[in-house]
């Protein structure tokens, strides 16, 4: 059992850190030809990778070591994650089950790295940024809990991987109202936590409409590169959840080769489909105010709280 | 406009880019184009007294129909993230030590790319009260463009000897 | 139809009536919220269907007909006919659009709390739904409390209307459709005579602010 | 005699002691020395003490005195027993804090030394206490001595005359209250000791109207909302020192006095009691933390975030009680379990938290994040603490608060299935509103690190800053320990808390790991750090290989867009941080703001300086408080036309007193 969880995690870790810079690559490209341009191509997330970890990274002085240290945090929460959660397969590490707020709280680690970040560069618009971003998780923290706690009601456990497993089983739970309600919640708040559109632009290039770039202004080289794909496979593993939830269909429940084979496949596609959805969207998106934003989540947490109440209403 | 109408603008419209030329030879590619750079290379832009002719050339250069992103160019918002500044117009005497300071933050290996005449030899501008000198006059610069202002395709081609695609 | 269906199908229509009624709290578009208001006519409408054939009833069957005919299609024309005329956003209500979200979940919770557990005709799965309808009433009346234009108010209006004949069919497993038929043209000659309002509002003052209305008091 | 009694013996010993030196000796140096070792040893006895009674040790100290009912009993019983220990750990840690702190000026005085000893010596006896009569003494000398060290400062400024009145006049009234419900259980039971009281068994309006009397006392002393205003303004003006021991021991003791009363004296109450609890506690975590997260002084930030944390301890209370009314002992058990670690966790990072911006106020003399900064590097220990802290208070991995934020949030989200109306509507709210309280705590105590020990000093005061003495920088870092280890094997800690209320159903799991088996939830923190490191091994691994291969290179400036200076002025200060969340919550803080713009003389087109200004009270404050303030002021100002100084007057008002009497015996 422990021994197959491990084999899982691991997999799961490097199938996501590989396929998350190949998912941005798709959704720019993806932008780009509703765009009318050719596209830089899938592997351009790799390649500015690797040109950026071959740099020597440029420090101002009076900087502290959060400025190295958070990168790190930030891919290593992204990572854990990426292990826990049952994107591959839904079978949980003995000890460490991939519980909800065990989840939850390990992201808010990177985002609370990333934040520090942003203030220690002790210039205007780290500090922008990090407010913003924190307010912006403040105010999703909540939904995330009540929409997996209403997807939790029917279960009857908060552990994801049970989750998945029992809308594997009793596929008319993706039905049901309750689930499509939360489902729906969880996706606002997994754009504004990836910081894509309508909440952040994650192309612009104006620092006052700034989120996420503006903490990471002062970060060059490899501590960029760890940033970047700390926040890439954050992005992955967050759809990848969403995908098992909407279709847990082809996720492992055991560690049999073959099966692990199908669950990476089938992952790939899901991630692509929700990937090439969201660029898609956005074309049709612009960013929304930021003080419309509380409203918006506001919206995704009234929406999920619905959801519970809807699961004692609607049997 | 609705949904429904951009999309089948989209549609109609598919490709604007144009079909892309032949790389460039690598031979006239600057020596100090460092190897791993190759196929990614990410430009601060530094207006240093630019008359916004050049900028305009530069974001058609990097609009639909030239799409320098095809080969691997982006701007981006802070000298950390860059390899290379594109630096336009003449130096003026205020652009002066912000450019250098620009420079100085931006992480090596970097290269500086002197965008439009005024840029390289202060052009039409020179000899005026405020210009305090060409780009090369301020910094060392690897690679310039030439014109008045210059052809988007010639920005292009220039992107492309440093990324090498 | 078998059981497992009919509880699918009741649970996704009250679902979507509840939903409905919460985007219309969340929206201030006009259009958005007539368009939702279509969406609860159908919604509901193919509730009273599901309701009929699972109980056999051709008569409660001919009712869902009537309602997707009258709340699915007639009154969202009426309403956009005169939508097109007046403003086109709820620009200024009186309380915040968080705020009246969140009142609106609590509405809800109300709903549930309150509504004492009945057994009607339709099974367990239909009155488990309930307080939905009860809720949609609540929220209606919030609307009513909250929004300025008058269009809003006729919004209110027939949300509450939705919901009573949701809790109608749900517990009673419908009225005879000669009730209905009478409700039904009720609501619209209301709808009609508060068009006809609107349109006088919106020559004399120049806008269907209703709060402009206590200046008519002397 | 035994061990037990041996403790409680050498504590009001040691104590003592103490409370003579503090007299007798000279010089402030030799004084805190003397009394601060002589205070942390009495304390250490008391977690000896507090140890053996969570253990099942048993042993009783009888006070005679003259008055009636002629003797006080002490002995501790499982549940004081963990009270006894938090407490006794909060004040030795304090106390040898004080050592560093307390050595000069007003804190340093005899009068400071000897109330910090009675109050510890208080605080100690108040859980320890096993009748009404001690309980009550222990309480008020509690209340005496907490009152005198707030007013300690006195002469800094009126705002601490204020507080020091605001903390009397309500701190009083929760004794009057307490009183008031203990006699009504006293009376109804025929028995002043608790053991008879809780083997009383009441029901009905009697225990119903116990409960409101004690909860609203014990509520006020616990400083839950819309009791609290006492609080920010005493944790803020208070010595540093006092404010830890106050925030994390005193606050505590009121929750103590709530779970006494909900677990042990009357037990299985009516479930609107728990609805009441839980309501009273969301009101008070969201109230708090949303004041904490706008809030630019650092102490009077932790001092509502101690309003919060107090809310979500009552929540967990409320909702056990609820549950266990709802027939579902179980879960409740879990709940109140959940309840308890709140308290533990609570006492060790707030503790931790206010040592740390004490020792921030000693070397800079600033309270105001909006003028700190900077810190980090020049008083790494205080950092250290204060990050660890944080870490707690945001209920973050690793560490105790976010053991005991999960506990609870298990609990509630299993809570609902029970099949109770009720109880399916209060849990999802109150998950919602723990949610929120967390996000929002993430935010307060990024900000409050972030703003006040990164980045560049806003103010020179700051730029100076020096680290603190060693005995302050040695309690800062135990604490912190503390919270390390608690969230790294919460198990023991768990179980030995679920046995101290009869709870058998929380057990350790592998490497000091908690297992709920009951919600089927387990927390095995040290597991987590392992799976961690085995993750981030390979990055640290590439980042120093890549660090040797492409070296850092420094610059003088940060990235200021190319400007010649980017001075400290520019960045984000603690309001400017808040703004936005300010913006979102504006209905519910009701800030008050005003911006001035001056023109210059030559064109109105031109400006020549703005000025804005933002002021945020206490929205309960105002719109409770000072109305009830004002009508008395009245009722005062009319009643002094009862008297005029005459004789004849007063002799009037006696007879007549008298006549009233005869009266009313006679029918």
């Amino acid at each position: 059992m422990s021994a197959a969880a491990a084999v899982v995690a691991l997999v799961q870790l490097v199938v996501v850190t590989a396929l998350a810079p190949l998912l941005v690559g798709l959704m720019r490209q993806v932008r780009a030809r509703s765009e009318g341009r050719v596209g830089a191509g899938l592997m351009q997330p790799w390649r500015d990778l690797r040109k950026l970890l071959a740099k020597d990274p440029v420090r101002a002085e009076g900087a502290s070591w959060i400025l190295v240290a958070a990168p790190v945090v930030l891919l290593a929460s992204s990572l854990i994650v990426a292990a826990l959660l049952p994107l591959v397969a839904a079978v949980p590490l003995p000890l460490v089950p991939n519980d909800l707020f065990v989840v939850v709280s390990l992201l808010l680690l990177g985002t609370v790295a990333v934040a520090l970040l942003g203030l220690d560069s002790g210039t205007a618009f780290g500090g922008m940024g990090s407010s913003r971003h924190m307010t912006v998780a403040a105010l999703v923290e909540p939904t995330v809990l009540v929409a997996v706690y209403a997807l939790s009601v029917p279960v009857g456990s908060s552990t994801l991987a049970l989750i998945v497993r029992a809308r594997l089983q009793a596929p008319s739970l993706i039905a049901a109202p309750v689930s499509l309600i939360a489902v729906i919640a969880l996706a606002i708040v997994v754009i504004a936590e990836t910081g894509r559109l309508p909440v952040d632009n994650p192309a612009t290039h104006l620092e006052l409409t700034m989120i996420h770039e503006a903490m990471v202004l002062e970060s060059s080289a490899r501590d960029l590169a760890w940033l970047e794909l700390g926040s890439w496979i954050r992005l992955a593993s967050l759809l990848g959840l969403m995908g098992n939830l909407l279709a847990p269909w082809g996720v492992s429940t055991g560690a049999a080769p073959l099966s692990l084979v199908v669950g990476v496949v089938t992952l790939t596609v899901k991630l692509a489909v929700l990937g090439a959805g969201l660029s898609l969207g956005e074309v049709f998106m612009a960013k929304l105010r930021l003080f419309r934003v509380p409203e918006l989540l506001a919206g995704s947490f009234v929406l999920a709280f619905l959801a519970v109440t809807a699961s004692y209403l609607l049997a | 406009m609705t949904i429904r109408r951009l999309a089948g603008l989209i549609w109609r419209t598919g490709m604007i880019a144009e079909v892309a030329p032949p790389p460039p030879g690598l031979a006239d590619t600057p020596s100090t184009v460092p190897a791993p750079l190759a196929g990614s290379l990410q430009l601060r832009h530094v207006d240093a007294g630019s008359c916004n002719g050049c900028e305009i050339e530069v974001s058609a250069a990097f609009g639909p129909v030239y799409d320098a992103e095809r080969y691997g160019a982006r701007l981006v918002a802070s000298p950390r993230h860059a390899d290379a500044l594109l630096v336009t117009g003449v130096v003026t005497h205020n652009m002066a030590e912000p450019l250098r300071r620009t420079l100085e933050a931006t992480p090596t290996p970097r290269m500086v790319l002197a965008v439009g005449d005024c840029a390289r030899n202060c052009g039409v501008l020179a000899g005026g009260y405020g210009v305090a000198g060409a780009v090369s006059d301020i910094v060392d610069v690897d690679l310039e463009v030439h014109g008045c202002p210059p052809e988007p395709d010639e920005i292009v081609a220039a992107l492309r000897r440093l990324t090498g695609r | 139809m078998q059981t497992t269906v009919y509880v699918q199908l009741v649970g996704l229509c009250a679902g979507l009536l509840l939903v409905a009624a919460v985007l219309l709290v969340w929206r201030r578009s006009l259009r958005a919220s007539i368009r939702l208001l279509a969406v609860q006519g159908v919604a509901l409408a193919v509730l009273v269907a599901v309701i009929g054939v699972y109980l056999g009833d051709v008569q409660l069957f001919a009712v869902g007909v009537l309602v997707l005919g009258l709340k699915g299609a007639l009154l969202p024309w009426v309403l956009s006919r005169s939508e097109l005329a007046g403003t086109t956003r709820e620009d200024a209500p009186l309380l915040n659009p968080t705020a009246t979200l969140i009142i609106a979940s609590l509405l809800t919770t109300l709903a549930y709390l309150v509504t004492p557990p009945v057994d009607g005709p339709a099974g367990s799965a239909a009155t488990h739904a309930v307080p939905v309808g009860i809720a949609l009433v609540l929220i209606g009346f919030l609307l009513l409390v909250t929004r300025r234009r008058a269009l809003s108010q006729l919004v209110g209006f027939l949300l509450i209307d939705n919901g009573i004949a949701a809790v109608a069919f749900l517990t009673a497993g419908g009225v005879p459709v000669v009730v209905e038929l009478g409700a039904s043209l009720d609501v619209l000659l209301v709808v009609l005579i508060l068009q006809v309002l609107r349109g006088r509002m919106q020559v004399k003052f120049g806008s269907t602010d209703l709060t402009e209305l206590t200046e008519l008091h002397d | 005699m035994s061990a037990v009694q041996a403790g409680l013996l050498a504590q009001a010993g040691l104590s003592g002691a103490a409370v003579v030196l503090a007299l007798v000796l000279g010089t402030a140096r030799a004084r805190a020395t003397a009394c601060g070792t002589l205070c942390a040893l009495s304390a250490g006895f008391g977690v000896l003490t507090g140890a053996l009674a969570v253990s099942g040790r048993t042993g009783a100290v009888l006070v005679s005195m003259a008055l009636p009912p002629g003797h006080l009993v002490l002995a501790p019983d499982r549940l004081g027993g963990v009270f006894v220990v938090v407490v006794s750990a909060v004040m030795c840690l304090v106390s040898v804090y004080a050592i560093g702190y307390a050595r000069t000026g007003s804190t340093g005085s005899r009068t400071s030394w000897v109330a910090l000893a009675l109050f510890g010596l208080g605080m100690q006896m108040v859980p320890a206490a096993a009748d009404l009569v001690a309980f009550l003494f222990a309480w008020e000398l509690m209340a005496v001595a907490s009152t005198a060290l707030v007013l300690i400062d006195q002469a800094r400024s009126p705002a601490v005359r204020s507080a020091a009145l605001w903390y009397a006049a309500m701190t009083q009234l929760s004794f009057l209250l307490v009183v008031a419900g203990l006699s009504v259980l006293a009376a109804s039971t025929g028995s002043d000791t608790f053991a008879v009281m809780s083997a009383g068994h009441l029901s009905g309006a009697t225990a119903s109207v116990a409960f409101v009397l004690l909860g609203l006392g014990f509520g006020t002393k616990a400083g839950v909302v819309p009791m609290h205003v006492w609080l920010p303004r005493a944790h803020a003006e208070a010595p540093s020192h006092v404010s830890a021991a106050m925030s994390a021991a005193m606050v505590t003791l009121g929750v103590y006095g709530l779970v006494l009363v909900c677990v042990r004296l009357l037990p299985a109450g009516p479930s609107w009691w728990g609805v009441t609890l839980v309501a009273f506690g969301a009101l008070s975590a969201l109230y708090g933390i949303l004041q904490a997260s706008v809030a630019s002084d650092i102490k009077r930030l932790l001092a509502y975030s101690t309003t919060e944390n107090v809310g979500l301890m009552v929540l967990a209370l409320g909702s056990s009680v609820l549950l266990r009314a709802s027939h579902a002992p179980a879960v409740a058990g879990v709940a109140l379990v959940a309840c308890l670690l709140l308290v533990v966790s609570h006492a060790t990072f707030k503790v931790t938290l206010f040592l740390g911006a004490g020792s921030v106020l000693h070397a800079t003399g600033e309270r105001d994040l909006d003028r700190l900064g900077g810190l980090g590097p020049r008083m790494p220990v205080t950092a250290t603490g204060f990050a660890v802290g944080s870490l707690a208070a945001a209920a973050l991995p690793v560490s105790c608060g976010f053991v005991a934020e999960w506990t609870l949030l298990q609990a509630l989200i299993h809570g609902a299935r029970v099949q109770d109306r009720l109880v399916t509507v209060v849990m999802p709210l109150a998950v919602a509103v723990v949610a929120l309280t967390a996000g929002l705590a993430l935010l307060t105590f990024v900000k409050a690190f972030g703003i006040g020990f990164l980045a560049r000093p806003r103010s020179d005061t700051a730029a100076g800053a020096r680290e603190s003495p060693a005995p302050m920088r040695v309690a800062m870092l135990a604490g912190a320990a503390v919270v390390v280890v608690l969230g790294l094997v919460p198990g023991p800690l768990g179980v030995a808390l679920a046995r101290s209320v009869g709870v058998r159903s929380v057990t350790t799991v592998g490497l000091g790991g908690l297992d709920l088996p009951v919600v089927g939830a387990l927390l095995d923190p040290v597991a987590l750090c392992l799976v961690a490191g085995v993750v981030a091994l390979p990055v640290l691994v590439a980042s120093l290989a890549l660090a040797r291969r492409h070296p850092s290179r420094s610059t003088v400036l940060a990235w200021g867009n190319g400007g010649a200076r980017v001075s400290p002025r520019m960045q984000y200060t603690a309001t400017s941080y808040a703004e936005p969340l300010m913006r979102v919550f504006d209905d519910a803080l009701q800030p008050s703001r005003d911006v001035q713009v001056t023109h210059l003389a030559e064109s109105r087109y031109l400006v020549e300086r703005v000025e804005y200004r933002q002021h945020l009270g206490d929205v309960v404050e105002e719109r409770v408080y000072r109305p009830v303030i004002r009508l008395a002021g009245r009722v005062g100002m009319a009643a002094r036309h009862l008297q005029n100084g005459s004789i004849h007057r007063y002799l009037a008002y006696s007879f007549l007193a008298l006549i009233a009497v005869l009266v009313a015996a006679s029918l």
